[in-house]
């Protein structure tokens, strides 16, 4: 057997059905053995009994993006069992219960299948109770370790860490673990696909988290003190991530709450009580995702007009609508570019990791009190709920920047205040905050037109002198906001830009493409609005291969309006079928496109864009 | 010299800008009776934060107290607002302004929340029964069967803001017209004593689209269907006045922070801390066509929100990055935990 | 005195003063005199008391944009006569009321101020009363009569006209004006500006009217029966117009309506009972302006992806946020383009005076039925609530499209029925409606994922499927939206796009510039998505100078995301201050581009367009 | 062979897809009594629209009467869709079904306006105190003092939709229980017979989420907590059966359609059509910790919503173009009217 830690399981079940559990433990021992690996999550709307897929790469080369190929399928649901057969790579391997023998419509050439009577053995070893049901997963787990190789010791150890404190649960899981490792082993079962081998050192220090909970931790070393939120997947857990984390971290030395989670309503008093919030000078936030954005669009504008900050964590799912609520996608970036009616502009921050998810989330808070303005901290699905190996997250000691607040100290010296002034030549103005007592100190919020101290105007000038100050604000935060990470070659013609979740499967894919010749450079975009490295990379590149996840070529429209001048260099690369990106269908269709420009089918890079839309 | 409060402040001082009301809007008058019970309570107005939505009204906290921070928020939303200012400083007087569009139309469901939550706040809705800065349209507190300028006729029953606010929870619930100062200015003191929601109801026409025969929220029709359950009088905690109090006929009130409402009764006998008996006489009004003013209903046991999230007692805008940012240490502990 | 038929008039008084009615006299009468006329009322956010304007413009060779410059300004409004003797150019004239002495700070060198005392006229001769204030206006009417020639026969026939049927008050407002035009003969007062003269046949058989009431007349004549709305200016007398129209024109035999308007209580309502009755297959519709749109925003992706009809007229004022609610602007372009989160285009319909507003009003319901997914008709305050000009509406008969509706009949012949299949290519599905009894009609409309029967679904091939069709339904619309109107010449370099409001002042703009030595081509966009006919047109110039009234140049951002090649050749043109566009300012905006390209100091058209936006 | 009901319709032909929810939820017990009754009313379902939002309740109208029209609209705007549909087709039976969350956190808004216009509908909410979909957070009708499946305390009072119902103005206002079948099809029947907006408030326990000891709405508690007013029987206008009615005991009420609602008094002397005794009644309900459950508040007076539109009577979905495009020659006198 010549492959080593280069593998991927498909675990199908059905929600509910206890797989989680023993999914995680799967995973967690893999990551034990020290090799990278990562794990997508496939659940779906529904609380039981609908299909959910959990795909585990393991990879020693460290690629962490979503696998093309499953070799592996774990079918334990007989509802999709006729479609999962052909998710499986010809030469791959089939894990099913075999207590019953396989239906003849489910037996497919070119595979290899292996049985392991999961519901027999349970039944006779596990009490009946409504948990036996719940463990025959952890056969597959017991099965799967015996085939690759999964050290027992390991999955002993994720056991105890994971029910540490319930000897009871870690013994009949491993009751079950071993029944299905003995299957194998006693009936001689192997395959020869690839082997997991422990790396000693492998993931040393590293952690496993989801970049909700890393926005979460984030935002509490930001220190937020107010956020207001309203269910909804696949951005509930940041929020209750928060309720998790902050009584912990976050109480005074008489046990009272330095913070305010409220669950509002829905997502426009979440939004509007943000905006009441950011007006006094809390640190506010909310998280949400697409249909939430929707709803906050009106209030969202008020913040721009008004110049309140507010801090939005936006995980992205399956749109249009409600669309795929458990699909990841990035198709919410135009919505949140000009959210809300009339002329706006907003800022855009972008982690891609657990250490950029950490990073960011706290310096959103900077960045809206900087600008007073709302921020949005995007994320996907697949960034927010899987579980992703990092190494760990790092707080950057810095003092908070509270942007331009004015303490009654400072009016005194200053002697005037104007609430809406461009004191500075930058766009942005001086902020007082309810509570200072000074006479200059107050002044009368709207998102009604006004002049520069406030007051109410309706006058032609005054208002295009506000609209006007607002796009210099939105230009001094080019410079400011956090720069794209470059890696540059002069030698090379071409450029990928990705941002977010898209890293992974983009690094892959770049050294795929490298392998087959084409060298490439690289823009990791983290920020709107773009900045000028974007635009020295764009100036640099004959051609370049802007990745997303959505339809419409979304991040694409932006750089088209922003860089009008490089229009053309720009090829998109869209993958929005609300599964996490691969570097297969990247490279896929990065070749697509070489190999129409040099036969000369489509000449025109942009035609080629416009048809590739209007086709697929 | 002019007469000054216990803060030391004259009349003048609660002043704002000129109003911008077509002459004789009910909605100036509220200012008015606003400007007298924050004067009379020796409320600093640099304590204060002034919220309104979208409207005539909401026009109207531009036109008292300069020197409190204001903000005119979108329409509909002031609750939602309201509650993130209050929680983000707890220590700041909130007084929403509101119109009956802005409440109980496209605001309703915010409305509803932030009384279930009993958020602090005197909320006062300038009730006139129409949209007056979108012209003239019928709101949702319309009465069944008023007639709009045009000729239309209302065949949907209004809703009752203050039957609605006792069934969602807020604590202190009164209704009041704007012409009766008198009434009115104790009230609002009363509204800012109390900790939670207060929801003041206060009629108030639109001399504009909503004062022609026909309608009843026209001034005439409204002096006309007046039904004050009561004289009332509000004697702030540091005045230790005695009232003598006549057995059956007068009632007073403790609130928590030591004022008290002294009521008169007129008529009525109403008790205004027992909450069917509230819900009952409000009904009883509509069947009558009178509109009931007065306080309505009080309720001083129910905890006020911010104490339902034992806030520390810095206003959480107030909270330095020493007192929110955990130490690194923390951070090590929990990079550990994400180890196993 | 040389001018004759070229007079701009600015009336400045106060809100709720009166000066509705005396204006519109006014304007009318110069109308009736048959010189081509329209008026822009600058009105305030408010009802009582504060500032207004109202501004004619009166011109023979019919140019009906805004005029750039004030030759006559009535100064009635005392609150803001210290900045209306500024308004008006060099060598214009003023008109106040000299009941008292004028302030020497209201004194302007360059200017020729007449006196009419007003209030002492008033208060003489008229009885004292709550209208006694009001009256005082047509004093200004009769003055300018005067002293501009507009017949006082003229006038009669106007008071007769608007206040048909109550004597009493055409003879009081008739006093009042000849007390004005009196003043100014018998102490033989006159100015050397212009003069009126009627044109014989001059608008014969013009009407006149605002584009809401143009909208509304087309929306019944389209055939709508459901309109939910909630009031917002500047688009509340659109669904008001419907009130007033609909009793007359639609009552069947037993005298009830075939049509249901309901006031709802807010956006979100409006739009969702919409939805409702678009779901029903009743020819739905809402009106509204910027802040509805962001309210709307979640369900327009509803109706968007369960593919539900209905029609969205969006009257647009400035923004963001509450903005000035009271002034025009094309700034929810973006917004509506892109609305509701997820991948989403949407067809939108742009009239541009009141002949297309009836028009495209009456057709876009057989557009949102043939697409089965929400249509905006985007119009703007000018548009829609300034008085125009115009030849007759004229209704185009041919029979309604209903789209792709099957019939019970339908079915039996076709025997199956995929609510969401792709039967045609064309990207757009067939479709049953509640009421339809056969077997195969029902089906599960929803706004989650689901495959071509309808069926619930979270397959990423059903998933992206759906995408994929609702795009090419994007495609195909592009052929089937109204085409834009095109003047073009093979030897122009040049090419001119606008929309909308914009079309009158583009018109003379380019006069102008044709004048001094610039011939222009010129696209009147119609609709979006854009069609083959306008990349032609972007393909036959070198530069295209895209007239729209944002900050942002939200519509070229939308042309460099569909047509990258042409990027770098659209040169926005953008006015933004809330006020009506201008030749004038088109022309200095066009004329600065075409300096800065031959002095060299911009280059790069794109750069200058980006240096524009970062330095106003 | 199947029975067979007045249009010739089994059992079976109200069944729709295989439902999606946990084993044991109290939707699928609601969703059976819905087909049950409406199998009973012998209506047909092609007359039927499933309205619905969007959580686990609002999934469930998938899960019976295929042949219906359905649609699965966003989170808490079934209310204003349903409107839109009962205008744009008033000859349909409108069926809405929604969640708690749906109907009392989001949607609470636009659910009050459907009430006060009292739109054609039978709305069941399917009440379990808890956001199912998004895995157990609170909703607005969770209990004071009741317990998250975290270990999280409810500090907020409960938003009671039956008497927010009948402030809303609401004319059939009922609450049950999943499990009481007996006592929820035959209120489901009178709700599709009133002409109105029927609410239907049904206690649904998830199992799932909020079934643990410590929650007021596990089948445990509720099952502990029930308070019938009353027996209840549903008879179609079709059926001439008499029933023997004891004096004081049972009560009958006809309905427009000619269908009779029958209750048989348990305990409590009740009358349903008596707004204050319901008000009441709930109030003190909520006092004892008790769930008061059955046909709480009839109005047969009230008209309904499309009857205030006087629409005409074909549907407006279904009317032609010679029935709604005005002849030219109006054109043209409106063209004259616009060059005065
Ligand atoms: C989202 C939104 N919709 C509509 C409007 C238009 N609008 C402004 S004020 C108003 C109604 C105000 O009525 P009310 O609250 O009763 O105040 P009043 O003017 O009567 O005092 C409306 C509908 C708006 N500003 N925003
Ligand atoms: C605008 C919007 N916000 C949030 C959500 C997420 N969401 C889906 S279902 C749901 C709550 C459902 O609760 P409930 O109505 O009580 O139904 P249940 O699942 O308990 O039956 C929420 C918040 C959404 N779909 N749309
Ligand atoms: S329109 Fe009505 S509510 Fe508005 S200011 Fe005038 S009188 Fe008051
Ligand atoms: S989560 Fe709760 S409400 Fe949803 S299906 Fe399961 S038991 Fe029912
Ligand atoms: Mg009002
Ligand atoms: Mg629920």
């Amino acid at each position: 057997m010549s492959v080593v830690n280069d593998l991927s399981i498909c675990v199908a079940t059905a929600n509910g059905s206890g797989s989680a559990s023993s999914n995680n433990i799967l995973f967690k021992s893999i990551f034990k053995m020290g090799i990278p690996c990562s794990s997508k999550n496939m659940f779906p709307s529904n609380i039981q009994g609908l299909p959910t897929w959990y795909q585990i790469r393991a990879n020693g080369d460290g690629y962490l993006g979503r696998k093309d190929v499953i070799d592996v399928m774990v079918m334990f649901n007989d509802d999709t069992s006729d479609k999962d057969i052909y998710r499986v790579r010809d030469g791959g391997l089939i894990i099913y219960d075999d207590t019953k023998p396989l239906p003849d419509d489910l037996k497919r050439d070119g595979v290899q299948y292996l049985g392991v009577p999961a519901n027999a053995l349970v039944q006779k070893h596990v009490e009946a109770g409504p948990l036996r049901a719940k463990q025959r997963n952890m056969l597959y787990v017991g099965a799967l370790a015996y085939l690759f190789g999964i050290d027992m010791e390991t999955i002993r150890e994720v056991l105890s860490d994971t029910f540490g404190n319930k000897p009871a649960v870690i013994e009949s899981n491993l009751l079950c673990i071993q029944l299905g490792y003995d299957h194998m082993r006693d009936n001689n079962l192997s395959q020869s696909i690839a082997m997991l081998e422990t790396i000693p050192g492998g993931n040393e220090g590293k952690i496993v988290t989801e970049g909700n909970t890393a926005c979460a931790l984030g935002a509490i070393y930001g220190g937020v003190t107010f956020c207001a939120w309203y269910p909804i997947t696949p951005s509930s857990s940041l929020a209750e991530a928060l309720e998790r984390y902050l009584p912990r971290l976050r109480k005074d030395k008489d046990g009272k709450n330095t913070y305010a989670v409220i669950q509002a309503e829905d997502e426009i008093a979440a939004t509007n009580m943000v905006a009441g919030a950011g007006w006094m000078g809390a640190r506010a936030m909310t998280s949400t995702s697409g249909p939430g954005v929707s709803l906050m669009n009106e209030t969202l504008g008020l913040q721009y007009f008004a110049e309140i900050p507010g801090v939005y964590f936006i995980i992205q799912r399956g749109g249009p609508s409600t669309g795929l609520p458990t699909r990841t996608q990035q198709a919410d970036i135009q919505l949140m570019h000009v959210a809300s009616h009339g002329d706006t502009r907003h800022i855009i921050l972008i982690p891609h990791d657990m250490k950029s998810s950490f990073d960011l989330a706290r310096r959103s808070f900077d960045v809206a009190e900087r600008f007073q303005t709302p921020v949005f901290v995007m994320m996907d699905l697949d960034l927010g709920m899987n579980l992703w190996g990092s190494d760990p997250l790092e707080l950057v000691q810095e003092p908070f920047d509270r942007g331009k607040v004015l303490s009654q100290e400072d009016l005194d010296q200053q002697g005037s205040f104007a609430r809406y002034l461009d004191v500075d030549g930058d766009g942005i103005p001086q902020r007082t905050i309810p509570g200072n007592r000074h006479p200059l100190a107050s002044y009368f919020a709207r998102g009604s037109g006004h002049d520069s101290h406030a007051r109410y105007s309706e006058d032609e000038k005054d208002y295009k002198e506000t609209l006007d100050r607002l796009r210099q604000k939105y230009e001094t935060a080019r410079a400011f906001v956090p720069k794209p990470l470059v890696e540059y070659d002069a030698d090379n013609n071409a450029g990928v830009i990705c941002f977010g979740s898209s890293a992974e499967a983009v690094r892959e894919a770049r050294d795929r493409l490298r392998a087959s010749g084409l060298e490439t450079n690289h823009l990791l975009l983290r920020a709107l609005p773009l900045s000028e490295e974007v635009r020295e990379f764009m100036a640099a590149h004959e051609v370049v291969y802007l990745m997303e996840q959505n339809r419409d070529g979304q991040m694409a429209a932006i750089f088209r309006e922003e860089f009008p001048e490089f229009a053309t260099r720009i090829v998109s690369i869209l993958i929005y079928d609300g599964l996490p990106a691969t570097a297969g269908e990247i490279v896929r269709q990065v070749e697509q496109h070489r190999e129409a420009a040099t036969n000369g089918i489509e000449t025109k890079v942009d035609e080629s864009w416009q048809k590739q839309i209007a086709s697929i | 010299m002019a007469k000054t409060n216990r803060v030391d402040l004259t009349e003048r001082d609660y002043k704002g800008a000129e109003s911008t009301m077509c002459r004789g809007c009910g909605h100036d008058a509220i200012s008015a009776s606003i400007m007298r019970a924050f004067f009379a309570s020796s409320v600093d107005p640099r304590n204060v934060i002034k919220m309104s939505g979208i409207g005539c009204s909401s026009k109207t906290p531009n036109y008292f107290m300069n020197q409190a921070f204001g903000i005119n928020a979108v329409h509909g939303r002031m609750a939602s607002v309201a509650t993130g200012a209050n929680v983000g400083n707890h220590a700041m007087i909130p007084l929403g302004i509101s119109g009956d569009g802005d409440t109980s139309a496209i605001g309703l469901g915010n409305f509803c929340h932030m009384m279930r939550r009993n958020v602090n706040i005197t909320y006062v809705i300038e009730n006139n029964g129409v949209y007056g800065l979108t012209k003239g349209q019928f709101s949702a507190t319309a009465d069944e069967g008023t007639v709009m300028k045009g000729g239309k006729i209302n065949d949907i029953p209004a809703i009752d803001l203050c039957e609605l606010a006792i069934t969602l929870g807020a604590t202190y619930v009164a209704r009041s017209f704007s012409g009766d100062r008198k009434q009115l200015a104790p009230l609002i003191q009363g509204a800012v004593a109390h900790k939670g929601s207060a929801i003041l109801d206060v009629l108030s026409p639109c001399v504009t689209f909503n004062d022609h025969s026909g309608s009843t929220k026209s001034l005439k029709y409204i002096r006309e269907h007046l039904d004050p359950l009561h004289d009332i009088d509000f004697i702030p905690p540091y005045e230790n006045i005695e009232v003598d109090y006549e057995e059956g006929t007068d009632q007073e009130v403790t609130m928590h922070d030591g004022s008290r409402i002294t009521l008169h009764k007129l008529g009525h006998n109403y008790d205004p801390t027992n909450r069917m008996q509230a819900v009952t006489a409000l009904h009883a009004a509509v069947a009558e066509h009178k509109f009931l003013t007065g306080l309505i209903y009080l309720n001083e046991e129910r905890a006020e929100f911010v104490d339902d999230l034992n806030l520390c007692d810095t206003p959480l805008a107030y909270l330095t990055q020493e007192q929110v940012q955990p130490s690194p240490s923390y951070l090590d502990e929990i990079n550990a935990e994400l180890r196993k």
